[in-house]
């Protein structure tokens, strides 16, 4: 599967810079993270699916930014590469957008990660619940549409899908910074610092800040300082291997892996999905992230299993 | 012989910051570096924020680095406040925080930042 | 059940260790904690009332070993049995990975006691089959996990069941990282060289040396410290350890406190008691320095202590650890939480008393 | 059942000039309470607070209010409103006012049963501060429904859930 070779660190991400025409500013948004610390971006593309009649406009993952040797030169040493990856965000509102966001699309599954922002309560209990979905981001630059709540967003903690906080808006503007600051421990309250994602949502480079610093801004949103290192790094990870297996099967897979060395089977995990039983899940709840780790190297979908 | 063991908060906290403005040329004095932490302390968290002691230990102008002290309990509001902090003077800018600290003596030397010395 | 949302903004936990004895002493484990810290890249010398270093002591600075890096090595290499028994028995071996951050990366350390230590990911541990301990920090998810293959066991040979496995493992997951390294072998008949050139035909290697600094002071404010008493005096007769070391930390940090500038810029200034010392000399070499050097300088220090007759109270030696060194102290676990601090300064006194001061950061274990 | 809880704040309105009436509305409260911790606490204490604060009750004739926050947050709330120094008159000037905080409860109910008991010790008082027969009236009628909040409480958008 791609990238997972290059997942096994918990290196730090920043899953959230904004694809532009830009060419320029972007490519000083990435130089920016690499110089920060980063080892890993997301280009975010963000459309509202179905505003045409017919097929959802959704453009083609963006290319990744050429970066020169010079700012390579720090990953340059053994072990370490720098990841760029491509991001969907899909804006829903009704039913029909919502179908529209379906994971066999393939323009879709062209990208790494897929998000929806839900506009109205229906629509993030949608995406919570059932929607194959990596990320779920809130517009947290205004007063939610709607009043979050606890029953969803466990079952979403469950199913490992992980929710964005974006830092950027609040650096920028003091009056969107009291609306995210609000919404963001708002949010906390429900998910305990559990399956956050900080990320940036940068339109200059400027904005962008290093990962210490947001992680020591998770701990002002009300996380602890082990959650808040983790939402810029393993939760990240967690993420996109949610990412990856949803674009192997729908439902419940197990993934055996084989090896090169030995040739059999080695180990099987059975990754928490929608259909399990609910029960079963929220006793996994605690450490659903850390279960649906998929084996580091070339998994390989032999069979589809129910998980009774 | 005798142990003391201090475990949990430390009484201060170090940070090795820098400013930095996206025009490139543009310094501060020391002064005026004082008066952007106490700023952006100040929109973060108000009045009572800017009443935080805050020490500047260290100050280069050429690099607008600074080694800053603060009390162990104000440590997590004085990181938020530099990070959240955007613009001075209308004019964009960004705090880098390089290393913090529990201990003055850890920010003499980093190893993160080795560099290996060849005999010539 | 309620929602409550508890903003804990304390900052992160850290430990530091005061302790007070002497070098006389039986009990006293000055050489165990030298010995015991394994990787230091920076170690500094302090001594106010000198304007230059003494040239005993400075001898022992350059005495300091070379170190090497070796590009690219698989871990299968590291238990290879001519390595284990031409270099890992036969005299002390540290290596560390380089550039491997602990918190993002695997970081491996073989320790001069003949232990591989592996701090690994998860994903890593579970293909690697090696029995491990989860990491002591965030126990709830078990991310981290540390594997200690200890070399020099009389069974750890190949053919063995253990060998193998270990053997298997590393070669399964092609683990790889470029090493410091440094060696000093048992008794004087072999040189420290030969262990390059265990390496230079495979692998790419590079011979570094120290890097020395010395930078001098003059009409410096000294607080006064008393060597038997840890806490302030009384009635302020001299300053207490904390401070002491809090100031040490602002002369190596090039901040100059003599006087305390405008109240509004900043409050510190030398604690008080304080008295004026002509001059004074700080000497730092940075590089992979073996626990040995540290050993075989602190004597030095103390030795010049006892002789010179001269008007220095007192010498500061400080070794700053590697913040990505899996272990800190012996075998503890170490880690990076946002500084990874593993550092510790021995405050040395003419009557031969001594105050330690050991510091470790968030993820570590008390020393 | 998983909910949020809160605490209700019982203060008392107490004007520069006892004889002047003042048209105080609960939106005037709640703008004075939230600007008071913007400049305390800025935008982080305002983020932090406005979620599930809104004033809950006001009486003109006995001059008491009732904010609620949240139970975590009582602390910027308790020590942000003895900061209150002035209240807009609604002609674009100000006037003179400071909250005296008399109660603080779990629930509006415990809160209501305090109130019951205080206007009953502080009635003899306030009725002497009337001056018309009809004001007397006006008086009584508002301490027995009391216990009724005459309006909609006022919050920035809804109440929570």
């Amino acid at each position: 599967m791609r990238n997972s070779e290059k997942n096994k660190m918990a290196r730090f991400c920043d899953f959230n810079v904004p694809y532009s025409e830009n060419t320029e500013n972007l490519r000083q948004i990435v130089e920016m993270a690499i110089k920060l610390g980063y080892e890993s971006v997301a280009l975010n593309c963000t459309v509202t699916p179905g505003t045409t009649k017919g097929q959802a406009v959704v453009p083609p993952p963006p290319k990744p930014v050429e970066l020169s040797e010079a700012t390579l030169a720090p990953f340059m040493v053994q072990g370490k590469a720098f990841q760029q990856l491509t991001r969907l965000t899909a804006i829903i509102e009704t039913h029909e957008q919502k179908y529209k966001v379906n994971p066999n699309n393939s323009t879709i599954t062209a990208y790494d990660i897929l998000a929806v922002q839900p506009l109205n309560l229906k629509m993030f209990e949608a995406a919570c619940k059932e929607l194959e979905v990596d990320i779920i981001s809130l517009d947290m630059t205004q007063k939610l549409p709607f009043f979050l709540r606890l029953t969803p967003i466990k079952r979403a903690i469950a199913r490992g899908v992980h929710f964005e906080i974006v830092y950027a808006p609040a650096i920028r503007d003091s009056t969107l910074r009291r609306y995210v600051i609000s919404n963001a421990t708002d949010l906390m309250t429900f998910c305990k610092g559990k399956n956050i994602v900080l990320s940036s949502q940068a339109e200059k480079a400027i904005e962008l800040r290093g990962p210490h610093d947001v992680a020591n801004l998770g701990v002002l949103f009300g996380m602890n300082q082990a959650q808040a290192k983790d939402a810029v790094s393993i939760n990240c990870r967690s993420a996109l291997l949610h990412a990856e297996t949803r674009g192997s099967a729908v439902g419940v897979i197990s993934i055996e892996r084989i090896m090169k060395q030995t040739p059999g089977v080695i180990s099987v995990e059975r990754i928490p999905s929608a259909s399990t039983d609910k029960r079963a899940l929220e006793k996994d709840s605690g450490e659903g992230q850390d279960r649906e780790d998929p084996p580091g190297k070339k998994p390989k979908l032999v069979a589809k299993k129910k998980i009774k | 012989m005798k142990r003391i063991v201090s475990k949990g908060d430390a009484p201060y906290y170090y940070l090795k910051v820098l400013l930095e403005f996206e025009d490139k040329t543009m310094t501060v004095d020391v002064l005026t570096f004082r008066t952007v932490i106490m700023k952006a302390m100040m929109s973060m968290y108000g009045e009572i924020g800017a009443a935080v002691p805050i020490d500047i230990l260290k100050y280069d102008v050429e690099t607008m680095s600074a080694i800053l002290r603060v009390a162990g309990s104000n440590m997590v509001k004085l990181w938020g406040a530099l990070t959240m902090l955007s613009y001075y003077d209308e004019k964009p800018c960004a705090f880098r925080v390089e290393q913090v600290s529990p201990f003055l003596m850890a920010l003499a030397a980093s190893s993160r930042q080795l560099l290996l010395h060849t005999k010539e | 059940m309620s929602l409550t949302l508890k903003i804990d903004v304390r900052p992160p936990r850290s430990k530091l260790v005061i302790e007070k004895s002497s070098f006389d002493d039986d009990k006293s484990r000055h050489r165990k904690n030298v010995e015991e810290h394994h990787f230091n890249h920076m170690v500094e010398l302090f001594i106010p009332g000198c304007a230059e270093l003494p040239p005993s002591v400075q001898a022992e600075f350059d005495r300091c070993d070379d170190y090497y890096l070796i590009k690219n090595v698989p871990l299968t290499e590291l238990i290879n049995k001519d390595f284990i028994e031409n270099f890992v028995k036969k005299g002390s071996l540290y290596m560390l990975s380089h550039n491997t951050h602990i918190d993002k990366h695997n970081a491996y350390a073989v320790l001069p006691t003949g232990q591989l230590i592996l701090s690994v990911h998860k994903d890593t541990y579970e293909e690697l089959g090696l029995v491990g301990q989860p990491s002591q920090f965030n126990r709830k998810v078990k991310r981290k996990f540390v594997v200690e293959v200890d070399l020099t066991q009389d069974i750890f040979v190949p053919g063995k069941k253990n060998y193998e496995r270990v053997k298997q493992g590393f070669q399964r997951t092609k683990l790889k990282a470029d090493f410091l390294l440094s060696w000093k072998p048992e008794g004087t008949r072999q040189l420290a060289g030969s262990i390059l050139s265990h390496f230079q035909g495979s692998y790419e290697c590079e011979r570094h040396s120290q890097a020395q600094q010395t930078s001098r002071h003059t009409d410096l404010l000294l607080p006064v410290v008393h060597s038997t008493e840890l806490e302030e005096g009384e009635d302020g007769q001299w300053c207490s350890a904390r401070e002491w070391y809090e100031w040490l930390g602002a002369v190596s940090c090039g901040i100059s406190c003599n006087e305390a500038p405008e109240h509004y810029i900043s409050r510190y200034s030398c604690p008080d008691p304080n008295e004026l010392t002509a001059a004074a000399v700080r000497h730092s070499t940075t590089g992979f320095i073996a626990p040995g050097n540290v050993c075989t300088l602190q004597e030095a220090v103390r030795s010049y202590m006892r002789d010179n007759k001269s008007t220095c109270p007192w010498a500061a030696l400080t070794a700053h650890g590697f913040v990505d060194s899996p272990v800190s102290w012996a075998r503890r676990e170490h880690g990076f939480h946002h500084g990874g601090e593993n550092l510790y300064t021995f405050l040395i006194f003419r009557d031969s008393n001594y105050w330690l001061f050991q510091a470790v950061g968030t993820n570590d274990i008390c020393p | 059942m998983v909910r949020f809880k809160h605490r209700y704040v019982l203060a008392e309105l107490v004007f520069g000039n006892d004889l002047l009436v003042y048209n105080v509305t609960q939106r005037v409260v709640y703008a004075a309470v939230r600007d008071i911790i913007e400049q305390l606490h800025g935008g982080y204490g305002i983020g932090l607070f406005t979620p599930g604060m809104s004033v809950k009750y006001i009486n003109e004739y006995t001059r008491m209010v009732m904010v609620r926050c949240r139970r975590e947050n009582l602390k910027i709330l308790a020590s942000a409103i003895p900061f209150i120094k002035h209240l807009p008159d609604g002609k674009g000037g100000q006037f003179p006012c400071f909250l005296r905080t008399l109660h603080v409860g779990g629930s509006i109910k415990a809160c209501q049963k305090w109130l019951v008991q205080h206007n009953r010790q502080v009635l003899p008082t306030l009725l002497l501060r009337c001056t018309s027969e009809e004001e007397k009236s006006r008086m009584r009628k508002s301490i027995f429904d009391s216990t009724i909040v005459k309006e909609e409480p006022w919050t920035e958008g809804k109440n929570d859930t």
